[in-house]
């Protein structure tokens, strides 16, 4: 079991993180934004249960913390999907490229 | 609680009754009631005085500090805490004295210069804060008491000379005097903060005496602690002093100056001349003992912006065609003599000849300058102009205005045996004894000085014809305008008799002070020839001369051309003290130094567009630069900690 | 009982939102103005219970803490969040969703006081995404209008991305140390770079909340779109917990890191302050400009708490009483301009003081208190942090602050210099404000003026502090 | 030596990358939704290949079944679901793409250097173990962030019904 080092781990959660974050820059539709961020705190959750598993494993903080962060995930997803479907009848759209009228 | 917290209480009281109800209840009663707490403030300082000075004030022959009122208002830590109080020792009552009569004047003189004024009430009620707060930054038992009050003293004449606030010069004025103040407060507000922070201390006493005895661990950690090479005490001084220079209207923090004139002029007799102008001396004067026997170097950085900047404002003073701008450069000047009467001082004995001579001034100053403006205010209210060429020939009208005008410049000239001769006399002998440079400009300055006020004397009174279409049917003014002007008068006069030596010095034992004619000879006749250049020139209206000129034809004028004194008297003070000095140094004054100030403005507002692409609308952006903040954050953190 | 007696604010929070929740479900048509009494009523007897004492000490084996900075804060937020509440009763009486928008606000809230309470990094998490989501919603409040849409479009997004990196630094300081409670982090917790790594992580979650720049640039686009009392709410509320919550952290949680906190709080603070200075100059709409004010207030709090020491801490805690007070009153007075005649901008403030003096002088007040001018009580409260600051004996941090202090001045006075000095025909004209907008601006301009001058307030939040 | 396990690893960690990014390339919405659902599984199987049944479950249950759902849901309702995605243009990409890469340095290069103490202990992931502690007061239970959690939904529903319910225009 532990020949997989957990260095590796942690850069697959890295990497994943980072690739959230490259959509969550470059999506233009704001749903596929929100798919991002679930693309990254998937990663979160990763580094987690591997630390629990690997370094920590004498209580379970690591995986009750991504359980919670699963939680926390789903209920920011409903609230951003019903802003998303307010400002798509406000705005008829939901790129994010649209919706910049306040700057400066 | 001793009676003495009423001088401050009631002005306040003052403030707070006409400024919250004043507008709608009490309408004209408003500047009775204020004039009435002034004076009752006035007479407890009065009692004050006398009780100070003449029964209980001496300990073994010195005049010593004491507390009447002190309680601790919040503590920072159980060692460092900050208390509210009252300071009585000689120079906070002199200026208790000076603050109370001159905004008693003023408020007097206000009674009928202000009459008709739809915020009347809200005038009496910024003049009882001003009052209130300025006498609150004079009894100040701590550096951080006078700060609060110092910044109060700001906000309360940011609202009185911005008081005609339709005006646009008036809104820009108040805000430039404020922010330049501001700006000069920040360095009084650092030196704050080194000064506590090294003696462990807020307290006026504790300062003094820790930073002046040479065996304390807390002046030894002041002084060797340096900063670009500077000891830490040196930089808390210069600092602080650097907060009174912009209040005081030192070079080159004077900019708000000449500008703050936009305010009605008993406004500016109580604020810039008399109170608030002085209150950068004081602090310097309050901390004397620092700087004087621990910090000479910084001592030395007060004569020379003090003898610069009182150069430097009577050239301008010279130059200047609006009366109130002129009576405002010339107390720059005098303030200058103050700050280097400061600067070239030293402590205990003879050797505080300065010290004591710049209060002096201080004391005379008040009561001449106070009377010049009021007399300004009082020919600008019968004029409705600010500008020499709208006056001349007042002398009839006002005959009561142009005797006061007379004496106080009399005294301001340094002649005998006025006020401000005695006082200006003590300050060149100091000068004379401790740099002989410092004492050369001084008293060329005090040449200028009677020059200057001399020909605006004669072109108010004198030159021309009374503009008569301008002329206003309210005469001279009301009895309440007149009145002060009268009691200042006599003060003028008589303020110098007063052996002021014996009351305030630098280290609480009397003074002789001796007038030694044959030193007075030089700087008494420089300064009459100051007034003779003046009537030559300002006397007469220039035309006038012309057409005398013709009449007497050609020997008149070969008699005048072959004595070459016209041309000799153009080149010299024309061509060289005007066109050469003063012209540039009123354009340096106007251009450079003020420019300076509106670049800065400009150069934050580029800068702000410049930096408007950082809000872009787009939370991508947002985004990429918390992220791209995170990674410079973390990469700063490693490396400082070297785990990179 | 102790669990009653020391979470009794919580507590009292849930039991209202309980109460809401049934009287919505039973509701049947009540008017608006029915509900608005009952909630402020409501809120009053929250805001009167959070001020009784409270014990110290832990609960749940440590995982919620009650200690008595954080009491006082959570007294101070019941109190703002009353004024707040007060102050937007004319909005609230257009609004349809009263029961919700109260039930956010206190959920919100709620999870601001367990924020405060969170005794290990899990709760710290859940309590500030509790203090978030629902604050999102609350910003869409303006139904039909495009920006609260863009504005909580925006909070969601933005938020949801910096509590993504402070989640992945929670996950290294828990890999770091195998434990989530505070109390065991903050004895193991030492300068290597997985610890760096995750605490620099976390503190700029929090920086994001506090809109400290870089991280600064969600907030003033989401002041402008949300409806005024949700900005308010933002601005005041909210801040004033992370305040809070952010020197206990550093303080209690990341002493032994003391010197990698020291030098972020040393940038961040100089850039934060310039920044928001350098912004709020060109502000023309009113709530834009308090947005960016606000961030160069977070710049000078900072200074204060870099000044790690007891007095630290009072500074900061000391100063968030005053900013509460004053931007309160402020946001009170645009949120009644706004809501009646529908004007922002700082030029159509021009001539308030003609019509409607009150208003003009207590956003006079509260604009002076935030400059800092004497003898208001943000005077006071800048001199306490640069004393602070300047206990570490860094001078060129304090004159930078310093500097900004005046700087800010001059946009300050440009607000003053509309409403009393400018003439404008087209002015606001009387507006007729209720006796609730009233009060809360009464309470306010008297704790702008009072809360300066009466030093107990001041030694009370030190002898609070030291227990940090 | 390459055993059965340690492959299996390298193919889930291969498999949910991939489609990490084809999901967040992807030029049409519901492919994206599709990938990212794919990526979501192999999480998943990640969990079990930890086995971590129960996290597992929950990210199948939670994720997968709630909300990947909710979003196919929302690009229904928005979108026309068939057509290209707007793009980001080129410098914004390869600017994203530059930071992404330099973030991923740095933290990766971080974490590779941390010399990290595994142990072999295995953890106790019995259900029965999760439920006590759910719901246990003590020190190491959840009880207190359980019912934080309850409110936070709860509050995420109610702003969710307000503000997704459809409005009478004109009154806020």
């Amino acid at each position: 079991m532990n020949s997989i080092p957990l260095i590796h781990f942690l850069i697959v959660s890295t990497a994943l993180f980072f690739i959230g974050v490259y959509g969550f820059f470059t999506r233009i539709n704001m749903i596929t934004m929100l798919m991002s961020i679930e693309l990254i705190l998937n990663s979160v959750n990763i580094n987690f249960v591997a630390f629990n598993k690997y370094l920590h494993p004498e209580s379970n903080d690591g995986l009750f913390f991504s359980l919670f962060i699963i939680a926390i995930a789903a209920a920011e997803a409903a609230v951003a999907i019903a802003i998303i479907i307010n400002l798509y009848r406000t705005h008829s759209t939901i790129d994010v490229e649209d919706a910049n009228e306040m700057k400066l | 609680m001793s009676p003495l917290i009423l001088i401050l209480l009631l002005p306040f009281l003052s403030f707070v009754i006409s400024g919250l109800w004043g507008r709608k209840y009490l309408k004209n009663l408003a500047g009775i009631l204020s004039t009435t707490t002034v004076l009752a403030s006035f007479v407890i300082s009065v009692t004050t005085a006398y009780r100070y000075f003449f029964v209980d004030g001496k300990v073994a022959g010195k005049f010593v500090a004491q507390y009447p009122v002190d309680f601790k208002w919040l503590e920072f830590t159980p060692d460092l805490s900050i208390h509210l109080g009252i300071l009585i020792d000689p120079i906070s009552v002199m200026m208790l004295l000076v603050v109370t009569f001159i905004s008693l004047m003023v408020h007097i003189y206000s009674l009928g210069y202000m009459k008709g004024e739809e915020r009347y009430a809200t005038y009496y009620s910024f003049l009882s804060l001003f009052t209130f707060s300025m006498l609150g930054l004079v009894v100040a038992t701590n550096i951080f008491q006078t700060y609060i009050f110092w910044e109060l003293v700001g906000v309360s004449s940011f609202l009185l000379i911005g008081f005609y606030y339709s005006k646009p010069s008036a809104v820009a004025a108040s805000k430039k005097a404020f922010i330049v103040t501001r700006f000069a407060d920040l360095g009084f507000l650092a030196g704050i903060l080194i000064l506590s922070y090294y003696s462990g201390s807020l307290e006026f006493k504790d300062i003094i005496a820790r930073y002046t005895d040479s065996s304390s661990p807390h002046l030894q950690a002041a002084i060797s602690s340096s900063f670009l090479g500077v000891s830490a005490l040196s930089w808390g001084l210069v600092l602080v002093f650097i907060g009174g220079a912009g209040k005081s209207a030192m070079f080159p923090l004077h900019v708000w100056l000449p500008d703050a004139m936009e305010g009605p002029t008993p406004v500016s007799a109580l604020i810039h001349a008399a109170t608030m102008v002085v209150a950068g001396v004081y602090l310097v004067a309050r901390l004397f003992p620092v700087y004087a026997i621990s910090c000479p170097a910084a001592l030395h950085v007060v004569a020379v912006v003090g003898v610069f900047s009182s150069a430097f404002a009577a050239l301008i003073a010279c130059t200047q065609t609006d009366i109130k701008r002129v009576l405002a450069y010339s107390t720059m000047s005098q303030i200058g003599f103050m700050m280097f009467a400061l600067g070239v001082s030293g402590y205990g004995g003879e050797a505080g000849l300065g010290y004591m001579a710049s209060m002096f001034h201080l004391f005379t100053h008040a009561i001449f300058k106070a009377l010049l403006f009021l007399c300004a205010g009082t020919v600008i209210h019968f004029v409705h102009s600010n500008e020499i060429k709208d006056m001349g020939g007042l002398k009839k009208s006002l005959p009561i205005t142009h005797i006061a005008f007379l004496l106080a410049c009399l005294a301001i000239s340094g002649i005998p045996p006025f006020s401000g001769f005695f006082s200006k006399e003590e300050i060149l002998t100091a000068a004379y004894h401790h740099d002989k440079l410092i004492f050369w400009v001084a008293v060329v300055t005090a040449g200028l000085t009677s020059f200057y006020m001399f020909r605006l004397f004669f072109s108010i009174f004198y030159r021309g014809e009374e503009n008569t279409h301008a002329q206003s049917h309210h005469g001279e003014g009301t009895s309440s305008m007149l009145a002060p002007q009268i009691i200042l008068a006599f003060g003028s006069v008589l303020a110098g008799l007063i052996p002021f030596g014996k009351f305030v010095t630098s280290d609480g034992v009397g003074l002789e002070a001796h007038t030694d004619w044959n030193f007075s000879l030089l700087p008494i006749a420089l300064s009459s020839t100051g007034i003779l250049f003046a009537i030559y020139f300002f006397m007469k209206d220039n035309d006038k001369a012309e057409v005398l000129a013709s009449k007497f034809g050609s020997v008149y004028i070969s008699l005048k051309r072959k004595l070459y004194i016209d041309e000799i008297y153009e080149f010299v003070t024309k061509r060289i003290i005007f066109n050469l000095i003063a012209q540039p140094a009123a354009w340096f004054d106007k251009n450079i130094v003020d420019g300076f100030i509106n670049t800065i403005g400009k150069a934050t507002q580029v800068f702000s567009l410049t930096t408007s692409v950082w809000q872009s609308g787009k939370v991508q952006a947002y985004s990429a630069w918390l992220l791209a903040g995170t990674l410079v954050v973390l990469i700063m953190c490693l490396y400082y900690l070297q785990l990179l | 009982m102790d669990l009653i007696l020391m979470m009794k604010n919580e507590l009292m929070l849930v039991f209202i939102i309980v109460i809401l929740l049934v009287m919505k479900v039973a509701d049947n048509g009540r008017s608006s103005g029915y509900w608005i009494g009952v909630i402020n009523v409501l809120l009053i007897v929250n805001c009167i219970i959070d001020w009784l004492p409270v014990s110290e000490g832990e609960l749940f084996g440590g995982v919620y803490k009650s200690y008595a900075l954080g009491n006082f804060g959570k007294s101070l937020l019941s109190t703002g969040t009353l004024l707040i509440s007060l102050f937007s009763t004319d909005w609230l009486k257009r609004c349809q969703h009263i029961a919700e928008f109260y039930l956010l606000m206190i959920s919100t809230l709620l999870g601001m006081f367990f924020m405060i309470s969170s005794g290990n990094l899990l709760m710290f998490y859940l309590s500030l995404e509790l203090s978030t989501i629902p604050l999102a919603a609350m910003c869409n409040f303006g139904l039909t209008e495009r920006k609260s849409g863009e504005a909580a479009m925006k909070l969601i997004l933005s938020s949801a991305f910096s509590s993504c990196l402070m989640l992945m630094g929670i996950s290294f300081l828990y890999g770091a140390s195998g434990t989530i409670n505070f109390e065991v982090l903050s004895i193991i917790v030492q300068e290597t770079p997985l610890y760096i790594m995750g605490f620099v992580l976390l503190f700029v979650g929090v920086a994001f909340k506090l809109s400290v720049v870089p991280f600064h640039l969600w907030t003033a686009d989401v002041y402008e779109g949300a409806p005024v009392p949700v900005t308010a709410f933002l601005s005041v509320i909210s801040k004033s917990a992370m305040i809070i919550v952010f020197s206990f952290l550093l303080y209690h949680v990341f002493g032994s890191l003391y010197n990698s906190w020291y030098l972020l709080l040393y940038v961040l603070s100089i850039v934060t302050m310039i920044t928001g200075n350098v912004f709020a100059i060109r502000q023309e709409n009113m709530k834009r400009f308090l947005a960016f004010s606000s961030i160069t207030q977070m710049g000078y709090i900072l200074v204060g708490i870099s000044g790690s020491s007891a007095e630290g801490v009072t500074s900061s805690v000391y100063f968030i009483v005053v900013y509460l007070f004053s931007n309160i009153a402020a946001f009170g007075v645009i949120s009644q301009i706004a809501e009646k005649s529908g004007k922002e901008t700082i030029s159509s403030y021009k001539g308030l003081a003609k019509h409607n003096p009150f208003l003009a002088w207590t956003m006079a007040i509260a604009l002076f208190s935030l400059a800092g001018i004497p003898p208001t009580a943000g005077f006071f409260g800048k001199i306490f942090l640069l004393k602070a600051g300047a206990s570490k004996g860094d001078l060129f941090l304090i004159t930078i602050a310093a500097l900004n202090m005046i700087v800010a001045l001059y946009y300050y006075l440009r607000v003053i210099r509309a409403m009393f000095m400018d003439e404008n025909e087209d002015s606001i004209p009387v507006l007729h404000s209720g006796a609730p907008l009233k009060v809360a601006l009464a309470i306010c301009l008297i704790g702008i003026l009072i809360t300066g001058f009466s030093g107990p307030v001041y030694e009370y939040i030190f002898t609070l502090s030291n227990g940090i | 030596m390459m055993d059965a396990s340690v492959i299996s690893f390298y193919v889930i960690s291969a498999f949910l990358l991939t489609f990490g990014l084809m999901a967040v390339t992807a030029k049409k919405i519901f492919r994206s939704a599709i990938w990212l659902l794919f990526s979501l599984v192999g999480i998943a199987s990640l969990y079990f290949w930890m086995d971590l049944q129960f996290l597992a479950a929950v990210q199948i249950i939670v994720y997968i079944g709630g909300i990947v759902v909710l979003i196919i849901f929302s690009i229904f309702l928005t979108q026309d679901s068939g057509s290209a995605l707007p793009r980001a243009i080129k410098s914004r990409k390869i600017g994203a793409a530059l930071l992404s890469v330099f973030g991923f340095g740095i933290i990766a290069t971080l974490l590779a250097r941390t010399a990290f103490v595994e142990t072999t202990t295995p953890m106790d992931v019995e259900m029965k173990t999760i439920g006590f502690k759910m719901l246990s007061l003590g020190g190491d239970g959840y009880a207190l962030p359980f019912e934080l959690v309850s409110i936070l939904l709860l509050a995420a529903m109610i702003g969710c019904i307000v503000i997704a319910v459809k409005n009478i225009p004109g009154k806020p």
